[in-house]
């Protein structure tokens, strides 16, 4: 009951808000004067997992050494996680009580468009931040003008969409490729990659030849590939995951059929060469982070994978450093914010142009008032004896 | 021509995948009447102790295969022991929601023990290709058509010659009068689970070349559900036409038909042919006398 | 006639959960004895046989079959002991070949050639059950799913046997048969009987000793010489009675 | 000149086997036609012919003139005959009450739509039919069973229970398979006055199963013997009971 | 027997079995009524979500537990009902006429579905119903130009009349067409419809010997279900505010039957309790993963423990109740253990504790005694 007036004047708050949008309200909570409460919600026992566990696991990383240097203006970081098993349903409510019961700052580094564009009005009606979600979806950095509460939302990760058509662009430049095709995974993520390909395509004046999709977790590509092979593809753009890109480049060799492949960020990992062998020998891939390995890692990128592997007792990987940065680049701006840090005064940081560098030599990220979509480059690689090598860096598909 | 039967090999070598899968919910459903939902994920299960004994301990193949199969039997029995047991007798339903749980308790141990990434194991049969003409045929895939062709004779003969076999079947039809009958009728369970958790574990350990080993291997289980259907569930030689006949299908559709119709033929033709015959493929559908 | 019971129930209390069906039983069931439970629908006399195969857990009392405890024991375990039962309602595999349910009933037994044999004698029994042998059980006609749930009890050779109206649904030639059947049994393979029949008449004149039920509890006893001249049995339970308006008792 | 029920040359295989072969009949209206025979012969899947659970492969089957051979199950129970079963088939979870209730299906004139809104008419039927049901109840004295659930009752009021359904169905033609087995004498002699309290007072015509030659003598006003699916005789009580091939192959020396 | 003996021809007429459980209800109502003003936003969203749930249970209560049928396919409905809202909100048509819309729309789609029931049984039916469930997500996934494909799409903020309703607002929305939708199952449950579901489910032979025309009950069963859930899709799409199709996956589908399993299948208070259950046990294990470190450091102080091994032991904790996948562990075990020890669901557990208390002190624990049960094929049904 201690809170049931101060609550009864949120309600209202709350139902003023819905009502007339016009006004807008940030909000600051969850800072005292030794902590800053961040929330963040994956999935962590769902069908993404595989993405959900490592990055949760390199925020708490990223936690730990902003933490371990002193914190940010003194006060310490604590993060608070939930499990949403890829379920909007518990998303909005775990959304909700990262914000009311566990007063949060900021939800950081969320996961999954449907998880996170479901609370998504929670966190804006609360006037709260809603920063560097792990999806590329747009509508979590677009800002519509007529709502001032769009500028709660900012994100950082390189849209599929941008890494796909820099990686199709590179590829048909390198082998001249007149028949490119596409085979896409057929969610919401293989759609990026389909207007990708689309546009990219129309850019260059090459005409668009097959499409061909499969669902979510298929281990059969026999007839996609085949279907390609037959007609007469001479480059080939995964729309697809680790998994099943591997399995579509391992039919293609089987068949003695060997066209340029090119992937975007979600094969843009090691495990693709690691698992996939030979058969992905050749592959060209764009993606936000150059890709590391433990053995020939130096200077900071060695002393994370290290530290990683001390805390969980596992191999870092790609998805790790996507929750790590997500924090270091909360820590960074805030910690630009200054002493007085308020949900304004974040606002004012991030918007202020300044510009983060990570340390897996990825591209700069910082925003601005009508940009709130902080990384606008990428890397290039190619598969050369089992390993990704790094082709070029700092790389944008725009003219 | 040529591609029509690449094609279809290829959809056989898809279906038998289903089939193998299929035969193991074929299996208990067969001796209890009960649709085991953690199949699936007790074929990953399989797939990561191969891992564990392929990879991490560097053993002889089909040694960890054997050793695979035996624990995975134990493990089957203690499923039995620990979830089915308890509730035995109560109606189907329940029986099958517990299994959901299982299924959810399998997938987070597994995640929790060896993670979220995806496994590899090297088998005998890992890349190599059989040629016949201008047709292609993975040594995998081949070993996957072997196996689920010789699973199905050897549960086909056992279902229907042994003593033990006709017990199970007449467990699952009338508990009561198996145990008028002096049938140890909780033994019979812990068998069955341990022999649809070996063919499982078969399962797992074929088609690991082909999907890699992961936390989601379990919804393939999904996937080969249509197919013990299709068949008409309770059937073994039905598990495998229904898997061959879904992977045909799908095979052929991805191929000749506009986008979009591969994922969905299977479930098309599955009700198709449910509308034509409610029992499945090869399912007996007994009048009941009143 | 040894007057050693084989099977002893001691002040059997055994209930379908909220309904207590059986309150303090005792019965006797001497070896080489056909033992007949008398008593109307609900007073009963399944949840005897139920509770010595097995099926029902009594709250109370114990069970001795040929001087050992089986009371709360694994059916199938009574059934290795040489109990076996024939259950009400027939209880078959439906979707079993006759044969096969035939089978099933010497499940506990391991001679091949002695089933095979046995076999042929329930054919000889039944007839038509050797011109069904390759049908489902399930396609039988109640009366033939009856005689096959009696041929498979007596598939496991049994010392004692345990017959839930085994007359129901059979026709008057039948239930003749089926009697000379009982009869044979237990004269030339001294198989001990406890008999739950509502047809009075031949159950006391096929068995020993009777017991009379009425409501869970055993109201009278005696050998069926006695039991025949009792007025109420003879009213009750044979039906030789005058013509009174039956409403009444009810 | 129709008869209220006919039969005609009706037959039906189960694969290889003629279950009922070329039989016919006719019963006369407000009579108690029984059929006897040995098990096996075809007298229960005739029941399942007439009450359209199975499909005659030949022969027709006319009640009150009208050819119902090719209705429905549910239709041929909208015409007024009502059966029980030999094994029960009651709504083993449902309360006595609840399966009288079924049994009144087909007074219901109210649709779904305005079930769901519980209309005035709705009520208004609902009450007619607890008082059909309690009538029911009354004279087959099922009170105290109200509301006891169908699977804690013993078996000799199950098959009570089930004759009382048949009865709420509001029959003119009522099929009763073995109404006695499973019942003492005791009960078997109530159930012969009930069979005859139905046709006398409600005037239902009654075709029945049954082995118990007593309570054929009794209550029949003629009798079928049938044996592997066809007719053996055909007559009064005493003239089929003294035929000697139903004494040598149903009633035995 | 019961201590109240029913003799009125009009007890069928009476909503509640006596004046107490009236006066029950009525208490209910009024706390959920009063339920905004006191509790947190959070609680109340999960209100919301309970609501939504308890709709979609009863309207599985109606297929499965009165009718015997069976779907694991109703996420379709859920779904057709939510893009039937989404879709109507986007043409601007009011809220109360795609609310009804939706539920009518799918109530036809579900009508449809049921003409395959016809002749399946069982697992045939389920898997069926799965097929069904696969296609229209398919459909919803290729039909772009109306679904905006796996884009999904925004709803705008519910409004009643040209007033947005706050959460408030939309919680008596919920709470409105809950109290309707389960006078509803009422109603059909006590009436000829319902009864004749009941005789569907117990012996489909005898139903058809008793006059019931099972095809059209049967359809009946699943258009009245699928509409209910239609409805029900409404809210939730409202509630989410954003939809897209794989928020409708077969795991959406289990959910609604483990609502009916946990709740208890023959009743609607069981899909009540079982959508309580489903809606409240994720948070509920956040709140001990959150509490059991201060718990076990609070009783580390209260024991004096050393620092050293107190913080060794307090990482360890933390560390095993912060492993990724636990919750979903704890939740498997949940139902396993559920279904074992309360096989007839939280309803079986409720009429055990409400016959206690009224049987009190002569209360008999053998009377609840789990008995041995025996299962028979269920093939020849």
């Amino acid at each position: 009951m201690r809170s049931s007036y101060l609550s009864i004047g949120a309600m209202v708050a709350l139902c003023g808000v819905a009502a007339t949008p016009a006004s807008a309200q940030f909000k600051t909570q969850g800072i005292t004067d030794t902590e800053i409460v961040i929330g963040t919600h994956m999935d962590l026992s769902g069908p993404i997992k595989s993405w959900g566990v490592p990055a949760t696991n390199g925020m708490k990383l990223a936690v730990e050494q902003v933490n371990a240097s002193g914190g940010i203006h003194g006060r310490k970081l604590r993060l608070v996680s939930e499990d949403d098993g890829y379920d909007p349903k518990k998303a909005v409510l775990q959304t909700q009580k990262l914000i009311e019961l566990d007063k949060v700052f900021a939800i950081v580094s969320a996961m999954g468009s449907a998880t996170t564009l479901a609370p998504l009005p929670l966190v804006q009606s609360a006037g709260l931040l809603h920063l560097f979600p792990i999806t590329a979806a747009e509508f979590t950095f677009k800002m519509d003008p007529a709502k001032p509460e769009d500028r709660l939302k900012f994100n950082m990760f390189s849209p599929y969409y941008d890494t796909m058509r820099l990686s199709i662009k590179y590829g048909i430049t390198q082998s001249k490729a007149k028949k490119p095709c596409i085979v896409y995974q057929d969610d919401e993520m293989g759609k990026n990659f389909t207007d990708a390909y689309t546009d990219q395509l129309k850019a260059m004046n090459v005409p668009a030849a097959t499409m061909v999709s499969f669902k979510r977790g298929a281990t059969d590509f026999n007839s996609q590939v085949a279907r390609m092979k037959a007609d007469g593809c001479d480059l080939v753009a995964l729309g697809s995951v680790t998994r099943e890109s591997i399995g579509i480049v391992t039919v293609a060799k089987k068949l003695d059929w060997a066209p340029t492949f090119v992937v975007s960020s979600p094969t843009f990992v090691p495990d693709f060469p690691d698992l996939g062998k030979e058969a992905t020998e050749g592959v060209i891939g764009v993606g936000q982070t150059e890709i590391f390995y433990a053995d020939t890692a130096t200077g900071k990128v060695k002393d994370f994978i290290e530290a990683y592997r001390k805390a969980f007792g596992i191999e870092a990987n790609q998805q790790a450093t996507a929750g790590y940065n997500g924090v270091m680049v909360f820590a960074h701006f805030a910690e630009i914010a200054g002493k007085n840090l308020t949900t304004e005064s974040l606002i004012a940081a991030l918007e202020s142009g300044k510009t983060f560098d990570d340390i897996f030599g990825g591209a700069p990220v910082s925003f601005s008032k009508d940009n709130h979509l902080g990384v606008s480059a990428a890397v290039i690689g190619q598969i050369k004896n089992g390993r990704w090598a790094t082709v070029a860096k700092n790389q944008t598909y725009k003219e | 021509m040529l591609d029509f039967v690449q094609q279809v090999i290829g959809g056989i070598a898809l279906g038998c995948v289903y089939g193998l899968i299929a035969l193991g919910f074929v299996l208990i459903y067969k001796a209890t009447e009960v649709v085991n939902f953690a199949q699936g994920e007790i074929m990953m299960l399989g797939a990561f102790l191969s891992f564990t004994f392929i990879a991490t301990l560097g053993l002889n193949y089909w040694f960890a295969f054997l050793l695979c199969v035996i624990s995975m039997a134990i493990l089957g029995a203690v499923m039995e022991r620990l979830v089915v047991r308890p509730i035995l007798g109560y109606p189907q339903f329940s029986i099958v929601m517990a299994t959901i749980g299982l299924g959810l308790v399998i997938r987070s141990l597994v995640g929790i023990i060896w993670g979220t990434d995806d496994l590899r194991i090297e088998t005998p049969f890992t890349g190599g290709v059989v040629r016949v003409g201008s047709l292609v045929l993975a040594q995998d895939s081949l070993s996957i058509i072997v196996a689920t062709g010789l699973l199905c004779v050897i549960l086909y003969a056992f279902f229907r010659f042994t003593r033990v076999g006709i017990a199970m079947q007449a467990t699952s039809q009338n508990m009561l009068a198996a145990y008028y009958m002096g049938i140890p009728v909780k033994r019979m369970f812990s068998l069955i689970w341990s022999l649809s958790a070996i063919v499982a574990c078969c399962a797992g350990i074929l088609l690991a070349p082909i999907t890699f080993i992961h936390a989601n291997l379990g919804f393939l289980g999904i996937k080969a559900f249509p197919a013990a259907v299709l068949g008409g569930f309770g059937s073994i030689p039905g598990a495998l036409a229904g898997g061959i006949t879904i992977g045909i299908v799908e095979s052929l559709s991805g191929f000749y038909l506009p986008e979009g119709f591969k994922d969905v033929a299977a479930y098309v033709v599955l009700l198709a042919v449910l509308l034509w015959r409610p029992q499945g493929l090869f399912g007996s559908n007994a009048l009941k006398k009143v | 006639m040894s007057a050693q019971p084989i099977l002893r129930l001691a002040n059997i209390e055994s209930c379908y959960g909220p309904i207590t069906a059986i309150r303090g039983i005792s019965l006797d069931l001497m070896q080489g004895q056909i033992v007949a439970v008398l008593g109307a629908n609900g007073a009963g006399k399944t949840s005897i046989l139920k509770t010595i195969s097995g099926v029902l857990d009594p709250l109370k009392g114990t069970i001795e079959f040929e001087g050992r405890k089986i009371q709360s024991m694994e059916p199938d375990k009574v059934v290795r002991l040489g109990i076996s039962h024939v259950p009400e309602g027939r209880e078959m595999f439906p979707f079993l070949s006759v044969r096969d349910n035939l089978r099933m009933g010497a499940f506990i037994r391991n001679d091949q050639k002695e089933i095979a044999a046995d076999i042929e004698k329930m054919f000889n029994y039944f007839p038509v059950l050797r011109e069904r042998q390759d049908q489902v059980a399930g396609q039988l006609s109640g009366g033939q799913q009856q005689m096959l749930a009696i041929s498979r009890a007596l598939m496991s050779r049994p010392k004692v046997l345990l017959l839930d109206e085994p007359s129901l649904g059979l026709s008057p030639l039948l239930v003749k048969e089926i009697f000379a059947i009982i009869r044979r049994l237990n004269a030339e393979e001294g198989v001990s009987i406890l008999l739950v029949e509502q047809n009075a008449r031949m159950a006391l004149d096929t068995a020993h000793y009777g017991y009379v039920l009425e409501v869970g509890r055993v109201v009278m006893h005696d050998t069926c010489a006695n039991l025949v001249k009792s007025d109420q049995v003879r009213e009750f339970y044979l039906g030789l009675h005058g013509q009174g308006d039956h409403g009444k008792r009810r | 000149m129709t008869a209220y029920f006919e039969v005609k040359n009706i037959t039906i295989k189960f694969g290889g086997l003629t279950a009922v072969d070329n039989v016919s009949f006719d019963i006369a209206e407000g009579e108690i036609f029984t059929i006897i025979g040995p098990n096996g012969a075809g007298k229960t899947t005739l029941f399942n012919l007439i009450s359209r659970l199975y499909t005659p492969n030949a022969g027709h089957i006319i009640f009150r003139g009208e050819d119902v051979t090719k209705l429905s199950a549910q239709q041929i129970a909208g015409r007024g005959i009502a059966r029980t079963f030999q094994n029960i088939e009651l709504f083993e979870s449902a309360s006595t009450l609840q399966n009288l209730l079924v049994g009144r299906h087909r007074h219901s004139t109210t649709s779904t739509w305005q079930d769901i809104l519980r209309l005035k008419k709705v009520r208004d039927e609902e009450v007619a039919h607890r008082r059909a049901v309690e009538e029911v109840m009354d004279v087959l004295r099922l009170q105290k069973y109200r509301d006891t659930p169908i699977g804690g009752l013993p078996y000799g009021v199950r098959k009570v229970v089930e004759v009382a359904r048949a009865l709420c169905v509001g029959p003119s033609l009522l099929l009763l398979d073995e109404p006695s087995s499973g019942l003492n004498v005791e009960e078997t002699d109530a159930m012969a006055e009930w069979i005859l309290e139905i046709n006398n007072r409600l005037g239902v015509t009654v075709l029945m199963v049954e082995h118990d030659m007593s309570l054929v003598s009794r209550v029949s006003d003629r009798v079928l013997a049938l044996n592997y699916g066809r007719a053996m005789a055909l007559g009064t009580s005493e003239e089929v009971q003294s035929h000697p091939d139903v004494v040598a192959a149903y009633l035995g020396a | 027997m019961s201590a109240h003996v029913k003799t009125s021809y009009q007890q069928s007429e009476q909503l509640f079995p006596s004046r107490a459980a009236a006066f029950w209800y009525a208490i209910l109502t009024a706390v959920m009524i009063a339920a905004p003003f006191v509790i947190e936003p959070y609680y109340l969203s999960q209100l919301v979500f309970v609501l939504i749930y308890a709709i979609v249970g009863i309207a599985m209560n109606i297929l499965s537990g009165q009718a015997g049928q069976v779907s694991i396919g109703h996420a379709a409905f859920l779904a057709i009902g939510a893009y039937t809202a989404a879709i109507s909100a986007k043409y601007g048509i009011p809220l109360p006429v795609y609310l009804v819309l939706a539920g009518a729309f799918t109530g036809l789609i579900g009508y449809l579905v049921g003409l395959p029931a016809l002749r399946l049984h069982g697992i045939y039916l389920a898997i069926a119903t799965l097929a069904f469930a696969f296609i229209v997500e398919e459909v919803i996934t290729r039909w772009e130009h109306v679904t905006n494909g796996n884009e999904g799409l925004m709803l705008p903020p519910p409004a009643l009349f040209g007033l947005k309703l706050g959460p408030y607002g939309f919680f008596y929305l919920c709470l409105g067409v809950t109290v309707l939708v389960i006078l509803a199952a009422i109603n059909i449950i006590r009436s000829p419809t319902g009864r004749a579901f009941l005789a569907i489910r117990d012996s489909e032979t005898a139903a058809r010997s008793m006059g019931i025309d099972t095809a059209r009950y049967k359809t009946t069963a699943f258009a009245i279900s699928a509409a209910i859930t239609g409805t029900a899709g409404v809210l939730y799409a409202h509630k989410l505010s954003y939809i897209s199709p794989e928020m409708f996956s077969l795991s959406v589908s289990i959910d609604f039957v483990m609502i009916i399993i946990i709740g208890g299948m023959l009743s609607l208070r069981g899909a009540v309790f079982g959508a309580i259950f489903m809606i409240m046990v994720d948070p509920m294990l956040i709140v001990v993963k959150d509490k059991v470190p201060q718990m076990t450091e609070a009783a580390m102080q209260a024991i004096h423990l050393a620092e050293p091994v107190a913080r060794t032991i307090q990482a360890g904790v933390v560390r095993v109740v912060g492993a990724p996948g636990l919750k979903s562990l704890i939740f498997g075990l949940i139902i396993i253990l559920f279904i074992i020890f309360e096989p007839m669901g939280l309803d079986g557990r409720w009429s055990r504790v409400k016959a206690y208390f009224r049987q009190f002190p002569l209360y008999r624990p053998t009377s609840a005694r789990a008995q041995r049960m025996f299962l028979k094929s269920e093939r020849n049904r």
